[in-house]
Parts: structure tokens; C-alpha cells; sequence
């Protein structure tokens, strides 16, 4: 009997697993449908493409060698087949190869409506084999960083990845986007920021909401148990707290916006949400209702600040505001976690999240230019021009509407 | 025969289109495009950057008439699109000389065919 | 070994209520995609806007006040932090909260098209931190109306809100919307009803969809527990009759319209489907799956005629139909509960729905009045020719595409 | 104490179930969103009223009588308000009802664009009461086949259904497809394919990945049982697998339509994703993930030949590919379970994919039949010309929208 | 030279476009417009209300030609679209005079810019 | 009065506009077409089916000017189109004569009215 309560037990925290998991795999979608509202008409049928590719590529990659490299097990999920302690490693697995998807989702935003979508394709192969694993393996995975110190004896923090899924995957579009330069118009010779519209704003928002729901399942499966008292409370406290830090960002960069700008900027208001759910993304569990609004809503302001930031005043361009979202809410939200989580130092985390940029900007430079080398990473100018959906993929996204 | 063209402001297509069938005008072909005139584009926001919106979205109207009808026509676009008096961006109607018109159903030609 | 069952016990009704809770959430998206695809494309950014704030707001407030004015427990969840007795306190709030979201998604579609975008908020700040949960007290929480009597008293019964969600947000719709007037262009001097035909109905059926499918968490996430034989029956029991009372208001509402008008109308057949969805909501836990698609199906017919009634008798706009779905139909589903239950009488659903009605209609009334005094709350007739994407939120939700 | 532990396991697998069953309900969307977007515009708003009405239909006629005949039970549910074995009975009716639905959303694609919309509907009614059930009795149910052979002699195994629900919908789409033939204007006199472009991308993306998520319910809750160690194992197994192919049809037919086409035919991705889980389908329990990535690659490629195939070799006009994705890949599905299930032989196989075809396809060949000549199937030329959306429905998806 | 401009059935199109390549016209330019002529809309019900769709979609083709293509272009354009003897919404052409063109790749004008 | 009508390339409009508004043409509409003339379409594969679009996607800009602003005009808009010394696709300019022109907003007629 007491084998039985064991089974129960096992197969609830599996099935709390899959289900988490299920939910962030559904985060692909939102992911692709943020995206291709918010680039341009013709550039669109590309960004799809470049999301179910890469969604498919890491899912990939992460089975073939990535998993091994960041928890072991063997390479080939080779490890797998069996049965794991408290709940089935595949389901395990199942968890956290949609979180390399998820951080690969981020950078194609950032690189839109100009990038090739091969070599977009071959990054995402390195990526989600090497540059993330590895980075994975230092914190979740507990390894030391190439032997030199480890980030657990500074108390390096990060609950479910603001920084080893979001500021990392950040951190690869940064390099990305500084090789690739600005879209076409995107600044006059003057060096003014020209605003390129997203063409499809009801799809942004589905996107957004998609990833909101996703979000329980990113946070929420994080807790990585479910069927104890303990685990079912902290699963339910994450849940609560991402949901309000989610309406926190929403509330603070709608206000902001309208106070800045005069007008409510429905894609701030998306941004804010997303930048609400990064902020608590690397400490859901010990803050109250409360304080995770307010974490959510300093979120929801910086992302604002930080999209008017890069593009007036760095002319770095990023379509959909990715670096902003991922990277500075991601750091931010390492930030927080001593705000509320006294086994936490601010310099702990600094140190972490210092050990990812440097790791992830360095190792996707380095790809980046090789590509740019091998195969060039960006279409030409008249193919930009054109759009890259004719280009790359050979069709239009909406072929019967007249677009610019 | 004439063919007038007027560009107008899209919320007064369906009061300009009540005001020729007023005045028994039998066909009219409409397009969206997008213009300036004296009526300059505003400013606008996104993502906290200025952008000017340059062109303006408009109706094209285009209607086919005889000579006798063009000043009643011309009378009724203004009088609908006028509105308060006049407001920039009200529009402007465009009357050039047309040579012939084909009714493709039945082949007539000429004012019959208008 | 008890306590481990017990545990376990816990840990699978917590777990049930988030998973329950995010599909309510996931109806957020639902609504957002219904209005944008049935409102003018001048007019979809705005609500695209206005229902990311709604939810957001709701999240907020709710936290703050109106779960402690609805079951007590504290201001700012500060009695949530603990544990509950058989699932997690803070799953409970989760399931809690999406619910008077939901509800106020209602009123944003029925003064859609013309309202100010900020006196939305304002009002729904007012409805999720009072109306709503005052309401909610004197059914759901148990508290006696004023002092004055007592719902339960009258074996008032409704199982996940027919009334208690779905009719008390078309009651504040209605009251709103009787302020606003209709919109600009609705009715002709002779007061014909002109249609304002919907822009996108691919969006307005994906919203449609989502409904559905959150629906299920709902309808049986109301059951409260899953982790006993009789809970798992229950559950399951509701998950049928909901899906089959859905089914139901296809079928009705399709073939009704197609006798009536001549045409499916697809608006109608997805009208239809949440007509059946509201119609069980008062009591899934009753009828066989027959009954229920009966239920649903006289749902179906009532929405379609009422949604003329309400267009072309009362010349009352309500651009995507909330008042009919959620309140003409969420009053049938208040009074078919006695056909199956029979511990439920016709005066005690009545009286219930009365007051849920006058007090929500009132109070709303009162709210909507106030705001129009203080800050207006219609755009003026110029803003509404323009389309409230540019005026209040200062873009276009597809910019590139040619519209009206 | 025994007893609670019962009573655990019984709620775990009915949550299982119900949990599975709303994803699997969630592919209705996927289905509609996916063909909304690869039809025209002027057919759009038809496509969608079909897919909503023929899955209430199937959900309607499964429960009064297709149900009893495919499992037993007696019509109406009348056997199912009562409780389980070790789950609810009507959790297990809520998981099989949303199959046939699925089942039949497959036909709805591959007749599109030129189909009666009422004709479609009372074909919808006799395959979701008559010949899927009773197919389903053959192989799921256990029944024989004509009282002749019993399918489970020969050791035809299905998991979740490549061939029982998959092929079977193809089967009844090609039935269909023959005896209405191609859309005008789809074969120039010299008989060459004339591309008829889908017109909403994005939305079919959207649909694919709501399918791809969906699908993790439709195999996930095919293992029928989740408390206890080996089922929670062989589920997450199933999860990992399900996932492996969908990636591995993606890359496969990206890269094989970039070789072949020269251009990444986004289209073709997204039929590969499908391709991969259809594949997978018949046996997710066996494989390695490696293996199950190669299953779902084979699938990827598969589609774009048997697409091409079809279009231009043939000459059978299928506008979303339904019959290649889900006949010509399912059948790949069930001959690809001998090669990891070495319980399963390939004569096996094939005659159980026999047994099914002829059926489904006589079987709904009559029907068709039977249809055209009482009330026709096809529209008229005429009607096609102005498209479906105005003759059959009365209104426009994208009324505002300038299309062809 | 002149530009014929022709109003349409959108179905019509394609047939036109292969009329028109048949006599050797070398360009063409298509708008997606709505109109009504004789051809007046119909009514159509919208969630049980009634309302008439007014302009119904069309597409004008506009194509400048010499003077002495004109008749034949007329000519192929109304056979290509006149169906069944002519139904009301067939579509009517536009004659009128071009005083310049300009093809802007080379700079030529006059009919050999055509 | 003249009716300039230009046919140019989606991308080349901004460029356009600005060429424009350089020598004081006050007013522009535009419209979104497609068309052909020597640069014929492109053979697109589509799931591996091959289709020729016939039509490409064009930007047709009308000035309504006075007589004396023509050259200019013609000249402003050809080099801002004409980009590497002419390539197929670079467009093609009609003028035609306008016979009136009325500004809604004051009923002003005639040159003052452009
Ligand atoms: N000279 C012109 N040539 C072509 N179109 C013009 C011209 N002037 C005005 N238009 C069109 O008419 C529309 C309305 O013009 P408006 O701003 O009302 O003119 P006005 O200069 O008389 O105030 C413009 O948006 C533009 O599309
Ligand atoms: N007088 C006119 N002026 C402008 N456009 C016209 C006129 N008459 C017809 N049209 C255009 O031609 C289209 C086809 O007209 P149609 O109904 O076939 O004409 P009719 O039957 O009167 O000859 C109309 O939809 C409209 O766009
Ligand atoms: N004869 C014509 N009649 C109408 N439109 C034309 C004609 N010739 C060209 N066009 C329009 O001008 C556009 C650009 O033409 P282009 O291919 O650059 O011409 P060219 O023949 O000078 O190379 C075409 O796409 C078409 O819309």
C-alpha cells in the first residue's frame, strides 16, 4: 500500500509535469503570433516559418545532445527510457525541452524582416545544442562554470529563468541584432527613428495572452513537484504571483505610456504584460500577491523606458522589443529576488547574471560571425525591400490583401 | 460626356452616395486610396517615437455623366461634403472630358450608355 | 500514511484548480478575439486594449479588496498566504479571480465601438472591487443581501454563475449601455437598424473556440473537488453536459437562423454556442447529456431572437451581443435548473436573479452616471467617426490594410 | 484507507482523461483556424460555420447513439451517468467523443470551397453516428467485422488512432473529393494544377500549433490511464514521442521543399508538423524519441510527394492536403509500429488499414451519393464565382477587407 | 493615345487579362474598386437585420493604347466579358484621351512608350 | 489643368513623395494597384505547383497640377523612380487634361483650386 501511495504520487508529479509542460510548449504559438503581428505584412509568412523551424530545431538538437550536456543522462536521451525517482524523466525532459525553445523564440523577434532564415536556422542549431545547454548546466544543471567557480557558492538564484531562458536568449539577439544592423528606413540619415508599424495587432495580442497562459506552466511547472502539501502550496503561490505581476506590468506600462505619449499604446500595454511575467520569473515563489504586482509593474515601466532607449538612443533595432522584454526585465527580475527572498545577495545574482551575458553575448558573437563569413546573415537590400516572405519562403502571408 | 472624380473623406461616402441618387445618377464606381492636400497627415506615436502619417485615408469617387448633368453633380458632392462651412480636408473634385463609354451588356455607346 | 493520502488528496485538489483556473484565464484571450472580430477595424486596437486592462485591473483589485469583500480572509489576500484546509488557499484565489475578470469582459464588448477608453477602467476598477464581489458575497460567499434576507434561504442555486457572472456582467453592460446610446450610424431617422458588420470573423470564431474550451475549467472547476469518486464523477459529468449544452446552441442557433433568415449566419452559430454555455452554467451538475443539449439548444434560439429583440425592438446596441448571451440566456439558465434539480425551486432562481439584477444594474447605473458627469464617457461623434484606435490609443490595428 | 487510495487513482485518471479530452476538444479550433486560413477569402466565413457545426454535430449524434455502437452502453449515454471502474464513465465519453469530432473536421478541408454547406452537415450526421462508430467497434470496440474477422486476431494495433481516426477521416474525404471534383478554375483544359493560394497564413500557423498542442491530449490520453508508475511512465514516453515526430516532420519537410521547390514553403512546414503526428499516432508508445523524430521526418517528407502527387499527378483537388497529411501518412503511421513493436506484424497492419478504408470509403461514397442525388453537394458555378461565404452564410469573414 | 478604362466583374479578370495579351497590349493596370450601376445591390440580413449591400466589389482595369488599337481593345474587352448575351453588372468601359506618356526606365513618350 | 498619373514601385513612393513636395506640389492621391507592362511576373512555386503572377503590386499617384508645373513634375518623378539607370518595373507616367477643378472646402474653381 504504501507502493501504491508511492505510485500516486509518482504519477501525479508526472502528470503535473506533462501538463506544465504542454502549457509551455504552447508558448511556441504565442510567441509566433506576437511576432508576426508586429513585423510587417510582408515580411510575415517568414517569421512563422522561422518560429516552427526553430521550435522544431531545438526540440531537436535538445533530445540529440543539448539535454546530456546540461543535466547528463547520455547523449540520444539515451538515459531516458527509464524511470525516474519521483516522477518519469521523460516527462522531465518533456519540461525542459520546450524551455530552450522558449529562450530560441526570443531572439527570432528581434532579428526580423531582414535575417536569413537559414542562417537564422543554423544559429538555432548551436544554440540549442551548445550555447544554452551549457549555460543550463551552470545553474540548473549546478556544473561549474569551465571549472573556474560555480554559481551555486554565491547563491546565484534564478527560480524559473528570467535570466537562464530570458536575458540568455536576450543576450544571443543582442549579438544577433549588433551584426545585422537596423531594418532598411528604420533611421534617416539623420540618425531619427523612423517608426515600421505592426501589421496585425489582434495577433499580438493573441500572442500575448498566449503567453501569459503559457506562463503558469513555465512558472508553475518550476516548483518541479506537486503531489505534497508543501509543493501543492508553492505551486499555488507561483501561479497567484505570475498572474499578478502579469497584470501589474500590464497596468504600469499603460499608464506610463499614456502619461508619456498621451495615448494608450496598445503594444506597450503587450510588452508590459510580458515584461511583468520576465520580472517574476526568477523569484515567483516567495513574494506576496502584492509585491509580485509591484515587481511586475517596475517591469512594466522599465520595458517602456528601455524600448525608447534602444531605439532613439542606441539605434539598436529591435522589431518586436525582445532585448527589452527578455533582457533587461530578465535582469531586473534576478534583481528583485533579494527584494523578497533573504537566502538571495544582490551581488549573487549580479554575478550570475554577469556569467550569462558574457557566456551567451561572447559564444553567439562568435557564431554570428561565422555565419556572417560562411553564408552572410542578412538578405540584400532588394530582397528587403521585397519582403523576405517572397524571397525565403516563396509565398505571401495574406496573398489577396493589398499591403504596402 | 464628362467623367467626374472626386476625392472625399471616407465618412461621407454614404451621404454623397443618398445625394446622387437624388438626382438620378445611375452608377458610380468608388476606390480607398490615400492622399494629401492642403490637409497635411498629424504626428503620431508608436512605441514612443514621433512618425508623421503622410497620407490620409480617402474615397475616390468616380462618376460617368453627360455634359448637361455636371454642374448639378459637382453641386451635390460639394453640398455633401462641405461640412460647418468647410473644413480642410473636405476634398476635391477632379471633371475631365470623356470620349466614349460602352455599355458591355448591351453594346450601346455614347450618353445613352452613362 | 494517512497524512500522505491526505496530502496527496490536497495536492491533486490544488493542482485541479489551477489547471481549472488557467483555462478561466485562458477565456480572457477568448473574449478579446469574440469582440476584435465582431467590432469595425477602426475600432480593434481599442478593444484589444481595453480587455488586456480589464483583465489586468480585475487581477488587481480583486487581490486587493474584492476577494476579502467576497469571502473574507483579508485585504491584499493577507489570509492567503496560508494553507487551506483541502486544497491551497492561494488556488483557490487563482480560480477566484478569473472569474470576476470574466465577468467584466462582458460589459467591454457590449460598449464597444464608442466608449472612452479610460472611464472603461475607471468603471471596472468600481465593478471588481465592489459590484461584483458584494454580489458574490451574498450567493457564492453566503452573506445575507444587506441585512435584509438571505439567498440561500430560498435554495437560490447557481452553480458557476449563469447569474451570479454571466448576468450580473450584462446587467452592468446594460446600464452602461443605456447611458451611452447606440452608436453613430446604428439606427436611420426612421430608427431602422442599419448592421455594423463585424471586421474579422476568423478572430471572432477562434474567440469562440477559446470560450469553449476555457468553459470546461469553468463549469468544472466549479464542483470545488476532484480528488474523491463522487468529485471525479461530478467533474466529468459537468465536463459532458457543458460540451453538449455547447453543442446544443450550435445546432439551434444554426438551424433557427438559416429557417429565419435564410442564411447560417456564422455570427449567430458562434452566439449560439456561448448561448448554450451560459444556459448550463447555472447547473451542469444535474441533467443526463441529453437534457443538457436541450437546455443549450433552447439557449441557442433565445439568443437569436433576442439579439433581434434588443437590435430591432428595443434599439439597444450591443455590438457583439453580451446582453442576450450572458443575460437573457444567463436568466434561462437560472430557471432551468428546477427542470433537473430537484431541490431547487422556480421563486427561489427568481428572486436570486432578481437581486443579482437590481443590485448590479443599480449600482452599475450609479458608476456609469457618475463618470459621465465627471469625465464623460463617450468619445465625441468626430473621434467615433475616426475610429477609436487613433484617438485613444493612437494606432491601427492592421495599419497597412486598406479599410473603411 | 484502501478505499481512499481507490479513490485517489480513480480521480487521477478521470482528471487525466478530462484534462486530455479538453485538449483534444481544442483541435476543433486548430482544424478551423488551419483550413480558415488555407482557403480564399470569399470562402472563409463558410469553412468556419462548417467546422463549428460539424463538431457540434458529431458531439450530438456520438452521444445519442455512436457511442452506445462503437463501446456499448446503450443510446442517449443511458449506461454512463453512473460511475466507473477505475475512472468516470463520463470522462471516458468525453475523451472519444471529441475523436470523432476530430475525425470528421478532417473532411471539412479537403471539400472546401465548393461544397452545399447542409449537404456537408447531414454527411456529418451519418459518419459521426454510423460509420465511425461502427468502424471504431471493429478496432477500439473489439467488435467483428461483419461477424466475418476480428480485427485483434491479426494483431492490428492503433495506438491513438493514424488509421482509426486519421485515415478514416481521409477516407471519407476522398469519397467526397471524387464525386465533387476539383474547384473551378484548378485545372487549366491542359490539365495543369493552377495554385489557388491560401489567404491567412498566420492563421494557419496559429492552427497548426493549436493542433500540435491538442495532440499531446489525443496520444497522451490514448494510454487510458495515468495513477499508477508504468502508465505515468508510458505517457510522458508518449508526450516525448508525440513532440519528437511533430519536430521531425517540420525540419524534414522544410528541408525537402527547399530542395525541391527551392523556397521554404511554409505551407509544407506546417503540413509536415502535422504529417509527423499523424505518423507517430499509431504507436508513440514504442519508440525511442530519436526514432520517433525519424517516424515523424519519413511523414514530412511523405506529405510534400504525396501533395504534389495528388495535385498534380491525379488531378484530386484537396485544398488543405487533408488526405495526404491524414490517409496517405496514417497509413505510413501504422506501418511504421512494426518496426518498434515487435508484437505487430505488417500484414497485421495493412489489413486492419484495409478493413478500414473500404469501409469508410464505400461507406461514404454511398452516402456522398445518396446526398448529390437528393439535394446536391456542389454549389453552382455561379455561387463559386462569388464564393461560399455569401451564398451559403450571407456575410463576408473580412467584410471591410478589399479582396479578390 | 488613349485610356480605355474598364469596370469589371472581378471573375472576369483573368479572361480579360487573356483577351487582351492575345492582341498584343502590353500593359496593364488593375484596381479593386465597388460600384453600382445599373447592377443595384442586393439586400442581405446580418444577424436578422436587413440591409442592402450598395456598391458591390469590382475591378477597373485602365490601359493606354494607340488610337488604332482602340476599337480592337473594345472590342476584346466586351466579348470577354459579355456572358450569356449580357446580364445587368457586366460592366462598362471608359474612353478618354492621353495627351503623354512616359515610359520612365528609357524616358521614351509618346506612343512608343505605350 | 493636368492630371498627372504615375505607375511606380511600392518602394519608390516615399522617395516620390518627397521629390514632390520639393517643388511645392501641394497635393497627391494614391492608390494601390497592381499591373503589368514589360516587366512581366515572376513564376512562383506554390506547394510545389508553378503559377506566374501576372500581376505585380504598383503604386498608381495622381497630381492634379497646372499646365505649367508638367515638365517639372514629369521630371521629379522620373528621377526619383528611375533608380540605376532604368530598370524594368521602374513605371510609366500618363497626362491627361483636366477640364475643372473644385476645392470643396471654399467652392474655389479653376488653377487656384489644384
Ligand atoms: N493637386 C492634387 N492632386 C491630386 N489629388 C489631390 C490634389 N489636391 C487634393 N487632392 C486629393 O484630395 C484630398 C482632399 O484634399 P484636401 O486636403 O481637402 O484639399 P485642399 O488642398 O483643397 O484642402 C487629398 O487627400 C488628396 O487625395
Ligand atoms: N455612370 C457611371 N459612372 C461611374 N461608374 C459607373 C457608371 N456606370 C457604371 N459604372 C461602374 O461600372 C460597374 C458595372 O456597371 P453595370 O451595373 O454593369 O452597368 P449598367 O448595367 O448600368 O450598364 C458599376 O458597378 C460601376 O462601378
Ligand atoms: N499600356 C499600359 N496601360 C496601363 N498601364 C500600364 C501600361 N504600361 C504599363 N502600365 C503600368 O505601369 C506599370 C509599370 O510598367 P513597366 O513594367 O515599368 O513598364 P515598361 O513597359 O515601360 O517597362 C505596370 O505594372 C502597369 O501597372
Amino acid at each position: 500500500m504504501e507502493n501504491q501511495i508511492f505510485e500516486l504520487q509518482y504519477a501525479l508529479d508526472t502528470f503535473y509535469f506533462l501538463v506544465m509542460g504542454a502549457l509551455v510548449m504552447w508558448m511556441a504559438a504565442g510567441f509566433s503570433m506576437l511576432e508576426a503581428g508586429l513585423v510587417r505584412t510582408k515580411n510575415t509568412a517568414e517569421i512563422l516559418t522561422k518560429n516552427i523551424g526553430l521550435f522544431a530545431i531545438a526540440c531537436t538538437m535538445y533530445m540529440i545532445y543539448g539535454y546530456d550536456l546540461m543535466y547528463g543522462g547520455g547523449a540520444l536521451l539515451s538515459g531516458i527510457s527509464g524511470q525516474g525517482e519521483t516522477y518519469s524523466n521523460a516527462s522531465d525532459f518533456y519540461f525542459q525541452v520546450v524551455f530552450v525553445a522558449t529562450s530560441m523564440s526570443i531572439v527570432s523577434g528581434a532579428v526580423a524582416e531582414r535575417m536569413k532564415l537559414f542562417s537564422f536556422f543554423a544559429f538555432a542549431v548551436i544554440f540549442t545544442t551548445i550555447i544554452y545547454p551549457l549555460e543550463g548546466s551552470w545553474t540548473w544543471g549546478g556544473a561549474s562554470v569551465f571549472g573556474l567557480y560555480s554559481l551555486s557558492d554565491f547563491g546565484f538564484y534564478d527560480f524559473a529563468g528570467s535570466g537562464i531562458v530570458h536575458m540568455a536568449g536576450a543576450s544571443a539577439a543582442l549579438a544577433g541584432v549588433l551584426l545585422l544592423g537596423p531594418r532598411k528606413g528604420k533611421y534617416d540619415e539623420a540618425g531619427n527613428s523612423k517608426p515600421i508599424l505592426g501589421a496585425n495587432l489582434p495577433l499580438a495580442t493573441l500572442g500575448t495572452f498566449i503567453l501569459w497562459m503559457g506562463w503558469f506552466g513555465f512558472n508553475g511547472g518550476s516548483v518541479l513537484a506537486m503531489a505534497s502539501k508543501e509543493s501543492a502550496d508553492a505551486v499555488a503561490m507561483v501561479f497567484v504571483n505570475t498572474n499578478a505581476a502579469a497584470a501589474g506590468g500590464v497596468i504600469a506600462a499603460l499608464l506610463f505610456a499614456k502619461i508619456w505619449f498621451g495615448k494608450a499604446d496598445l503594444t506597450m500595454a503587450l510588452n508590459g504584460a510580458l515584461a511583468g511575467l520576465v520580472a517574476i520569473t526568477a523569484g515567483p515563489d516567495t513574494p506576496s500577491a502584492l509585491v509580485a504586482t509591484l515587481i511586475g509593474a517596475v517591469g512594466g515601466i522599465l520595458v517602456v523606458l528601455s524600448i525608447v532607449w534602444f531605439d532613439r538612443k542606441l539605434r539598436i533595432d529591435d522589431p518586436v522589443g525582445a532585448i527589452s522584454v527578455h533582457g533587461v526585465v530578465g535582469l531586473w527580475g534576478l534583481l528583485a529576488v533579494p527584494l523578497t527572498n533573504s537566502d538571495v545577495t544582490f551581488s549573487g545574482q549580479l554575478i550570475g547574471a554577469v556569467t550569462i551575458f558574457v557566456w551567451v553575448f561572447i559564444a553567439s558573437g562568435l557564431v554570428w560571425y561565422a555565419l556572417k563569413s560562411i553564408m552572410g546573415i542578412r538578405v540584400s537590400a532588394e530582397e528587403e525591400d521585397d519582403g523576405v516572405d517572397l524571397t525565403e519562403c516563396g509565398l505571401e502571408a495574406y496573398p489577396e490583401f493589398v499591403s504596402k | 460626356m464628362k467623367m467626374v472624380t472626386a476625392i472625399i473623406q471616407p465618412k461621407r461616402l454614404d451621404s454623397v452616395r443618398q445625394a446622387l441618387s437624388e438626382i438620378n445618377v445611375t452608377g458610380v464606381t468608388a476606390t480607398e486610396v490615400k492622399g494629401f492636400g492642403r490637409q497635411k497627415g498629424h504626428t503620431e506615436l508608436y512605441r514612443g517615437a514621433e512618425f508623421v502619417v503622410e497620407f490620409l485615408p480617402k474615397v475616390k469617387i468616380e462618376i460617368a455623366i453627360t455634359k448637361e448633368q455636371l454642374d448639378e453633380v459637382i453641386e451635390s458632392i460639394t453640398s455633401a461634403c462641405k461640412i460647418n462651412g468647410g473644413k480642410i480636408g473636405d476634398g476635391k473634385i477632379f471633371v475631365s472630358s470623356l470620349e466614349q463609354v460602352v455599355r458591355i451588356r448591351t453594346g450601346e455607346t455614347g450618353p445613352d450608355a452613362v
